[in-house]
């Protein structure tokens, strides 16, 4: 098993015409992903790295029962991609596209739940579970199949993250970059209890950065709802207040989101922390041995 | 984040039929006297500074002016100061109007429901984060129904308003929220949201529009902002880039190793001085466009701390090799590299052959860039 | 269900931005000469007569000018005249323009969907009744998103639309789309919408307006509709009246019941000739009212068929008592009544007590209604 | 059990201060029903019929938990006293109001839907389960506990029906009175499921009329997903084309919506199919009789 990805997952890639639709497509077809499908307005019938392309994901859906989309349209045209994915009755829509104005993205979450759609991001790279599938755009290479989970809302630090948790000689079970957005389809909260029901994982890696409350929110369900060790991180602990770091959800703002507070509710509700990226692999490997499994 | 100063917010204000003082914004203090003079701004009135800073009141940004001759005295005094680091090149001129009570009212994001929330307190003309928490009502509003009569009736009982105060208030969350939705903004706050008669008037306006949202918004590109020059022209390239206080410049690839690449340098002595997110790129020219922006920082040292991903490491590093060349050599620092992941080997090649050295383990070669900016590890 | 003439939906399309040709209304054949005259129709322009229904070119009520001559002659042949029973009060002038092809759009209720729907067909001009199901397109629209942009391209895809008419058709669609939902239409029909060059425009337009939302647009109750004197007094009074065919008036409680009793009366033989449904009521006064209006409708016999349950069946009773004592004698008819439910004894009493007795059966009472109404059983 | 409502039902008065709304809460609980809560704002802290009165609705949930809602707050405000029981939590949400604009609605409908919560009506007469509790208008001297379940567009109709059936010696489970607008937060498509899992029911009466397609709607139901004996009714078979007979959504528009089709669709789905009203018990019983129930 695996979480939100798996053998049964149907690709359609939304703009798999552009530049990173096509690298994208062939690097998940190379990890092993099905896309049955891609689509571009007005370029229905052409075929990229041998998936057919459609003029509409309804289309694409109706040929090739596609349940899974991967979504690279730009900003001003990634809220109707997604609302046509929803329409068309896909179930899991990764948005990678990043300056997704938070507005639309409100409409895009509350109509995808509405009608049953998850949504991983927007500004994210989605989700892998090696050997099985991947929908986004994780390298392949740091991945080795195992059974650790990661979390993260990052997205090159946690190649890092979970490149080291590779070269540690341990594997991953599935991992979801989260986004760096302000509003995100899941967060910390929607994704740990799916990762506490994989018999697949045995503990969590969570890799969080300074700005709202996510990482607080998260600790309220390891608190209460959670048994698998966790181990996380958070970035940004030397980051100014009022500045947005790179990401448009990584800011301080009114003396809430620092790296502090996350960290002393990560650890006050029972996570390790490990203070810097590097320390990361070793920490997982000692949680696992001390907390008796593997 | 486009913030607003005042009088631009109450330019918006006004559009969504916000009630407002009467006022003018003026750049002289004889632009001053002569709107006083033809009666565009009412006697007394209050001449504010237009900075984006707050306590702007106890910081003298703020003066009061009964007579023609002291609105032009008040304005010319203010005009030209520096309040917390900003120029005051703005000045608003508005009536001093009798007020009953002081309220707060704001609109925003709360990111963990996912929902817009509307915050309103009677116990406004104070920073809302001085306020106890009992004393400020927090309504969730959804995006698809909008702020309904019920939540409006919360609102008003919240800020003791009854009689035609709560018609008046009807129309100010009308356009608080017509604000927050049709203008993309991330923030719109009223505080002081006054009581005069039996209506209120927003007396101070602060509005914040989304970044993201300006394709929509064309209007708002030409605003000046808190950014620094380097930061203005870091955001016209699309190059996440923020000035900080100390003296190494860190280039990274992804907001999140970047964040914790300043963690880490800070963690051994390093001050960082720039935070530069290369994102995600395949365009060399991109990658050098960048560096010589750091450059312009005026660095001590640089970090460039890669993880290939989907940017490949050798396209960093001849982007990088490109810009060293063009770099003044008044102007060069020294750099501590450190990349790893996709064609890894290959840039490690093309950053040898221009002299660079990539070191392997994040722990050393932030303690090299430490060290080469004359820090002490 | 407020129907609007063809000017004035087109008036409600410019102020959406929707394109359209050059005209005016006008109500008299002199008018038309000088709008000819000072250029605000240009020639060679069609008269189109303003009526609600439908078929008008067929029916010599859409005619052609070329001159300011023949403009004022075709103006002044068509007013007056009376198509399909409507008086045609004003006539539309407007440019004659070259049009390539014929398209049809409009917006509607799906009720059982419970969702709005767009619906677009390449075969314009001719009654969308009569096109294949094959050849429209339905577009169901959530209310919460809006017209989408993949569904308009699937739009413009069935109209064959490329290129600047897929701009054109963008403004039309979000026109379309605004006014069914500001204005709280039921319908808004664009057949034909005309291919002209490189753009689109709206030759007719049809526009239905919700009754039940009048509170939100007082603007639409000045408005000229196809119902009778009768009925329009009704509306006023809040009276379900509807004028049929026949002789003898039903006036019974519940919409269904009242259809239902009508469904009985014309097995039995008779015609029904008003529709009257008092509602749910417990005030004597609004049935004395209601008795009064469907006694201005001289028919030839009443049945009036009640069952008491919110209503009580003494309230009607007296209500009934007191109206048959305001009518005057020349106008009075009988009168044949079933009531039943909700103090039933008490209301047979007063009727009784006034002359009128109440049968107990539905098949019974209405053969009695029809008996007295002069017809066969 | 019932359908819908029940001894579980905590019902909350919308509007109860009105004279409809107490004259109708007094006869809820004089049908047994547990009448909770009212809400009128502004006229918190009285009472009516002894029903304690609140200014909002989460006020009255949070300290009567009470989970159903009877609506009777006029037309222009009724959109926003449904928000305001659906964000306070209540799950089924009776809207008596009448002539509330077909657009509110359609917010009001797809809003409950997101919230999972339902709506019944509006523009009826509620829903009762005779024994057990009634949320709405339907007059209580119609009702007697029996094994009939009731569907309808119509109000008065549906009681003289309801009565028809008492006065036949029989008896009803759950009667729900649909509504007569064009859109409705519950249909036959809606309701008959309920029906065929309730045990309590061994025959519907469902009672239709012009306008829409709500009635073939519910054939399609019959013919795929319904095991019991169905006997059907439809008004307006006299009704000429484009009036609007009483209710608004009582209007042949276009050819679609008249009583034959419907009649057709209904008889062709194996439902027993009355021409008048006044057939119906007997041929309930007569049904009841052939299909081997009772």
């Amino acid at each position: 098993m695996s979480v939100l990805v798996g053998p049964d997952s149907r690709i359609v890639v939304q703009g798999i015409t552009g530049h990173q639709g096509t690298v994208h497509t062939r690097q998940m077809l190379l990890f092993g992903s099905r896309v049955v499908a891609g689509t571009t307005p007005g370029k229905g019938g052409q075929s990229v790295e041998g998936v057919p392309v459609f003029d509409s994901v309804q289309e694409a859906v109706d040929r090739t029962q596609a349940n899974t989309s991967v979504i690279f349209v730009p900003a001003p045209f990634a809220k109707d991609a997604l609302l046509e994915a929803v329409d068309a009755g896909v179930t899991l829509a990764v948005v990678v596209t990043e300056h997704i104005p938070f507005h639309d993205m409100l409409t895009m979450y509350h109509y995808a739940r509405s009608r049953g759609a998850r949504i991983i991001g927007p500004n994210c790279p989605g989700i892998a579970a090696p050997g099985k599938s991947k929908a986004g755009i994780i390298p392949n290479v740091v991945f080795r199949p195992g059974r650790i989970g990661v979390i993260s809302r990052s997205g090159t630090l946690t190649y890092e993250i979970v490149n080291g948790i590779k070269e540690h000689g341990l594997g991953q079970s599935t991992c979801i970059g989260l986004g760096g957005d302000p509003v995100i389809g899941t967060t910390f909260v929607d994704a740990l209890p799916l990762f506490e029901a994989d018999p697949d994982t045995d503990l969590v890696v969570l890799v969080g950065e300074i700005g709202g409350t996510a990482e607080e929110d998260a600790a309220e369900v390891l608190r209460s709802h959670f048994t698998k060790p966790v181990v996380a991180y958070v970035a940004g602990r030397s980051a100014p207040p009022g500045k947005r770091m790179g990401h448009a959800g990584a800011i301080i703002a009114r003396g809430k989101g620092t790296a502090a507070s996350k960290l002393e509710a990560l650890r006050a509700a029972g996570a390790e922390v490990a203070d810097f990226p590097y320390e990361i692999p070793d920490l997982v490997a000692r949680t696992l041995k001390e907390r008796g499994r593997r | 984040m486009v913030k607003l100063a005042e009088w631009r917010g109450k330019e918006i204000f006004r559009q969504y039929g916000m009630p407002l003082p009467r006022g003018r914004v003026v750049r002289s203090a004889a632009e001053a006297a002569s709107a006083v003079a033809a009666g565009s701004v009412p006697l007394p009135c209050v001449v504010k500074a237009q900075v984006l800073a707050g306590g702007r009141g106890k910081g003298g940004a703020v003066r009061f002016a009964s007579t023609p001759a002291e609105a032009e005295a008040a304005t010319g005094a203010i005009l030209g100061l520096e309040f917390k680091g900003e120029r005051v090149r703005e000045v608003l001129l508005e009536e001093k109007l009798p007020i009953a009570r002081e309220l707060y009212l704001s609109v925003a994001l709360d990111r963990s429901l996912r929902l817009p929330i509307v915050m309103a307190s009677a116990r406004g003309g104070v920073e809302i984060e001085s306020v106890d928490d009992a004393q400020i009502l927090r309504v969730p509003v959804h995006p698809f129904v909008g702020l309904t009569g019920y939540e409006r009736r919360r609102i008003a009982t919240t800020l003791g308003l009854v009689g035609p105060a709560v018609r008046s208030l009807d129309t100010v969350l009308t356009a608080l929220w017509q604000i927050f939705e049709r203008e993309d903004a991330e923030l719109v706050e009223i505080n002081p949201l006054a009581v005069v008669g039996d209506g209120l008037t927003a007396l101070d306006a602060k509005v914040i529009i989304e970044d993201d949202a300006s394709f929509r918004h064309p209007q708002y590109a030409e605003v000046r902002d808190d950014r620094t020059p380097l930061e203005e022209i870091a955001r016209e390239k699309e190059i996440a880039f923020v000035q900080l206080d100390g003296n190494i410049g860190v280039i990274a690839n992804g907001a999140g190793l970047t964040m914790a690449t300043l963690d880490v340098l800070q963690q051994f002595g390093g001050r960082p001085g720039v935070f530069l997110d290369l994102g995600g790129t395949d365009d060399p020219k991109k990658v050098t466009e960048a560096f010589l922006l750091m450059a312009k920082a005026r660095p001590a040292a640089v970090f460039l701390n890669i993880f290939g991903g989907v940017t490949r490491c050798d396209t960093v590093a001849l982007g990088l090799v490109e810009a060293m060349k063009q770099v003044p050599p008044a102007e060069r620092f020294p750099l501590v590299a450190r990349i790893r992941g996709n064609n890894e080997d290959e840039g490690i090649a093309i950053l040898r052959s221009a002299g660079v050295t990539s070191l392997h383990e994040l722990k050393e070669s932030v303690q090299a860039a430490v060290a080469a900016a004359g820090g002490r590890p």
